[in-house]
């Protein structure tokens, strides 16, 4: 088999190629182009996506926030244009939507002066969804700092400066995400945290009220901002996750029977 | 190039630890209240290491590609990728900073194709196969339970975790539903695991400053 | 044009790295080994300086509007000019004392003593604002007590048991759910590379045309 | 309700909390406690590797690392390097964050010449490079190509006795992976684990990495583990160099107590002013 290959593949990689790579991809590539294919070329509903309970918790802030007649701030964090950035900005037009809505203020620090047009476009564009494009402040997009511990005292000098009533984190974070934390627990705010840096994770579980976990926020942005192909590649991933999962639990139970069949099929070389 | 005096350096080494240690105490100050000290030190910093990047990126990247590949070797042709990383620069002005998506493209289009090479299926199928391990272990001396209830608790958990990150349709239903909370259980002590090694990197850094500021400055120890 | 472009270059640079990997195609090997290699090094490194560029705009604009701390951001750009002249044109790079020398006192303690700083913010949070407010952030503060305990000396000293659950919880719960998560994270990556490859995914390239 | 001790420690100024951390920390540091360290496996094994590797091994030396990351990653480098010049390996520096390779040249030159390492013939450093994934597949072929035949000063590679059976990263016998954050140990896995160059690859990540690390180790893409300053110490009283790391371990173990009594006593007092809160509510 691997003579056969090492033809037109490459000799030293067809060696450590194994068939399972070649299978993988090529069967991923076909998942993920149908998925694509059907969000933007067809009209087919698009599955439906398990509700995040992070997503009722976001309401919940924003109606505290009204009641009590005090702003909200959206942090989308320490990294420039990224896929968890991008999310973030999908999950914020939701929140600027409902803001503009309650008639409730939104301060959004940003750290990265090429994510601040984009920014105030998806702020800008809800308050016209909303019918109230007069209710739009473009001074409360903020640009701080791009250093990390300049943009941090910053957005600690809005949470104690403007008494906000709810904290949003998304995106994708590093040892910032503490400190912001801390701070928002002791201004009493409500505080959602949707981050993508698994070394912060457990420290906004113990400091916020909500925090989704790793890839939910990238469920979080798809579910609200409605996007088709957001939502196909989910699918896609999720297809091939259950793929996966049906291997392990085929070779667990091959291997309760004393069989390694499926680790050796997966054996790369 | 201009050479600087072994004297003169010789004469600054007893001022090399008290500077470290005023940078030091500097940057401990913002405990106390944010004040213009600290934002000394915090310039200082920002300062330094954007010419560091600099100047070293020219000196191990810029300067040897010159000497060895283009001088010495004339490989000429590599005049076309400076070009198109000086394109870069015209990203602030904006008529021309369509020009810098180029570069962009290119490293995005680069990355894209090594990612989706072997490198990045290898260990992923890898750790795949090494999730199948066998419930029941038999060893030369018998049956190991030990080894039975690690392997079963460990594949538990990878199907478990990686069934609940699946958005887009229900796996367990019904009354198997009650396995998500269970998996989320399992990502919270993960999660657990992760905030004791975040606390444990955090003290050490500090027992570092401290050493410093204790044994290297005071000599206490 | 001025959006195909970049594509057609990524789509370019990304295919021939493809090809290159698995087949024996010599036209494509050689591009790749000898070219493409070489020429994302090479224009990686020279587009180094437009971080200092954005740094040295921001702080000039500072400067010249007298906004707040502008003396502060003179300074900065004094240490940016002063070490950047001693490492540029001073003897070599590390061989240069000089440079070196403020180097190892001022960067060095300062940039870790930056981060021993979150050692602080720690303790604090984990004072005034970690709390068990449900049963999941209660299992999570319980292991990361185990976990502390059974990684230092001390809690080895105090009761055997600890480094063994500790090391038992890391293996057998922690590296699994975080393959698991990696899993997810890494079929993520792909499909956005494979977007990226046939230039689909566009939002790296801003919003206006 | 005002003056009870629960709503006056609630009500706790963050910067008495500071000061009483420093000075707990600081006794064990000045005075030190002895405690005895144990040996943990992950350790051991990374030890075992790099002891049974023969005399004239090639170790490549990945110093992934910023100045923010000195307190866990000077101690394992300086330790690693001076046991793995005992054992007769020549060591090749590299790292693709800026401070890195700068770092590692500052802290081994002292620490190698003590031991009458010669640089060029025992060790040598690369120096940084702007993108790590080009430079490292480009290594697969040719080192001195890939580094433009120049080292951290400008000195020639080929002029220096270690690259005469040096050429590309397959004739590297292992790799060791300093590993503070990202780019790291998986991309040292992607490069030249994927491909076969490399198979044997020790991991040094700091506590905080331990997290994501562990599962290479269980699917054997990488031999050992010396995780964070307790890896380090653990890896010193190995080789019998006590140094840096063992020195703070009584520190650590103190600083990880004080701050499991500041965890459990804030959520206790939260607890109780819950209940007063509840309690006056009911009341009036």
């Amino acid at each position: 088999m691997s003579a056969m290959l090492s033809g037109w593949l490459k000799t030293d990689s067809a060696s450590r190629l194994g068939l399972a790579t070649i299978i993988f991809f090529i069967s991923y590539a076909v998942v993920v182009s149908i998925q694509y294919y059907r969000a933007t070329a067809t009209t087919l509903p698009m599955p439906k996506l398990r509700r995040v309970a992070g997503l009722d918790a976001i309401d919940e802030a924003i109606g505290r926030a009204t009641e009590m007649g005090r702003p909200v701030t959206f942090n989308t964090g320490a990294s420039a244009i990224s896929a968890a950035t991008l999310a973030a900005i999908a999950v914020m037009g939701y929140v600027a939507h409902q803001t503009a809505k309650f008639d409730t203020r939104l301060i959004v620090p940003m750290r990265f002066h090429e994510v601040v047009p984009i920014a105030l476009s998806t702020i800008q564009m809800a308050h016209i969804e909303v019918g109230k494009p007069e209710t739009f402040r473009p001074d409360d997009v903020r640009y701080l700092s791009s250093d990390q511990f300049g943009f941090t005292s910053g957005c600690i000098g809005i949470i104690q400066r403007e008494r906000v009533a709810a904290q949003m984190l998304f995106g994708n974070f590093v040892s910032e995400a503490l400190i912001l934390a801390e701070e928002g627990s002791i201004a009493g705010a409500m505080q959602i945290a949707g981050q993508v840096n698994v070394a912060q994770t457990p420290f906004l579980i113990a400091a916020c009220d909500y925090t989704l976990l790793q890839e939910e926020l990238y469920v979080a942005s798809a579910y609200l901002s409605k996007n088709r192909i957001r939502i196909g590649m989910i699918a896609a991933q999720d297809a091939f996750k259950l793929i996966l999962v049906g291997i392990i639990m085929v070779g667990i139970i091959a291997s309760a029977f004393g069989s390694s069949i499926v680790s050796d099929l997966l054996t790369l070389y | 190039m201009i050479t600087v005096p072994d004297s003169v350096v010789a004469a600054l080494q007893p001022l090399h630890v008290w500077l470290g240690a005023l940078a030091t105490l500097g940057m401990l100050s913002l405990l106390y209240r944010e004040n213009p000290f600290y934002r000394f030190c915090e310039y200082t910093y920002v300062g330094s290491a954007g010419a560091h990047t600099l100047v070293t990126t020219f000196a191990n990247t810029i300067k040897p590609g010159i000497q060895t590949q283009m001088i010495q070797n004339g490989q000429w042709w590599e005049i076309l990728p400076i070009c198109l990383g000086l394109l870069i620069y015209f990203q602030p002005v904006k008529r021309y900073s369509w020009l810098s998506r180029l570069p962009m493209g290119y490293w995005v289009g680069y990355n894209a194709g090594y990612a989706l090479t072997m490198r990045t299926a290898m260990p992923m199928l890898t750790e795949v196969r090494r999730s199948i391990l066998p419930p029941i272990v038999i060893t030369s001396s018998g049956f190991d339970l030990m080894a039975s209830i690690n392997n079963i608790v460990f594949c538990t958990t990878v199907v478990l975790v990686m069934v609940y990150f699946i958005f887009s349709r229900e796996v367990l239903k019904g009354r198997a539903a009650v396995l998500m909370n269970v998996s989320r259980v399992l990502i919270m002590m993960a999660l657990g695991v992760g905030f004791g090694n975040g606390a444990i990197t955090r003290v050490s850094l500090l027992i570092g400053r401290l050493d410093y500021l204790f044994a290297d400055w005071l000599g206490i120890y | 044009m001025k959006r195909t472009l970049p594509l057609v270059l990524g789509f370019g640079a990304g295919l021939v790295m493809l090809l290159d990997s698995f087949f024996n195609i010599p036209f494509v090997n050689n591009l790749a080994q000898r070219y493409f290699m070489r020429s994302i090094t090479v224009s990686v490194a020279w587009a180094v300086g437009i971080g200092s560029l954005n740094l040295l705009r921001i702080h000039f604009r500072n400067i010249s509007q007298r906004r707040t701390n502008w003396m502060f951001s003179a300074w900065l750009v004094f240490v940016f000019g002063f070490m950047a002249f001693s490492g540029f044109f001073l003897v070599g790079h590390n061989q240069n004392p000089f440079y070196t020398f403020f180097y190892s006192s001022l960067q060095q303690n300062l940039s870790s003593t930056v981060y021993a700083l979150n050692a602080y913010y720690m303790v604090s949070a984990c004072y005034r604002s970690f709390r068990v407010r449900s049963m999941e952030a209660g299992a999570l503060l319980v292991v990361a007590i185990i976990v502390m305990i059974g990684s230092v000396p001390l809690g080895a000293y105090i009761w055997g048991g600890f480094p063994l659950l500790q090391d038992w919880i890391s293996k057998m719960v922690n590296d699994a759910a975080v393959r698991a998560m990696s899993i997810g994270v890494t079929l993520g990556s792909l499909s956005q590379s494979m977007r990226n490859l046939v230039g689909v995914e566009r939002s790296y390239l801003g919003g206006e045309e | 309700m005002e003056n009870t001790i629960w709503h006056r420690l609630s009500k706790l100024d963050h910067r008495i909390i500071y000061l009483v951390y420093t000075i707990v920390v600081a006794f064990p540091l000045i005075f030190g406690l002895g405690l005895p360290l144990p040996i943990t496996d992950d350790v051991r094994a990374a030890y075992e590797v790099i002891k049974g590797l023969p005399p004239g091994s090639i170790m490549y030396l990945g110093c992934d690392l910023g100045a923010t990351n000195l307190a866990e990653c000077k101690p394992p480098i300086v330790a690693i390097c001076k046991f793995a010049y005992e054992l007769g390996h020549k060591i090749v520096v590299s790292g693709f964050w800026v401070d890195g390779p700068s770092l590692a040249y500052i802290w081994m030159e002292p620490a190698m010449n003590e031991i009458g390492a010669v640089y060029g013939e025992d060790y040598v450093n690369l120096g940084y490079r702007a993108s790590m994934s080009s430079i490292l597949d480009q290594s697969r072929y040719s080192i001195i190509e890939a580094f433009s035949d120049r080292d951290i000063n400008g000195n020639r590679l080929s002029e220096m006795p270690i690259f005469q059976n040096l050429a590309k990263a397959s004739e590297f016998t292992y790799l060791v992976t300093i590993n503070p954050g990202y780019p790291g140990t998986a991309d040292y896995i992607r490069a030249w684990r994927s491909t076969g160059d490399v198979s044997l690859i020790i991991d040094v990540p700091t506590a905080g990495m331990i997290t994501t690390n562990g599962t290479h180790l269980q699917a054997g893409l990488t031999q050992g583990m010396i995780g964070g300053l307790n890896g380090a110490a653990q890896f010193e009283a190995l080789i019998g160099y006590p140094a840096k790391a063992t020195a703070s371990m009584d520190a650590q173990g103190v600083g990880i107590f004080i701050i499991i009594a500041f965890l459990v006593l804030g959520n206790i007092s939260f607890i109780q002013l819950r209940k007063q809160n509840e309690l006056t509510k009911g009341g009036s």
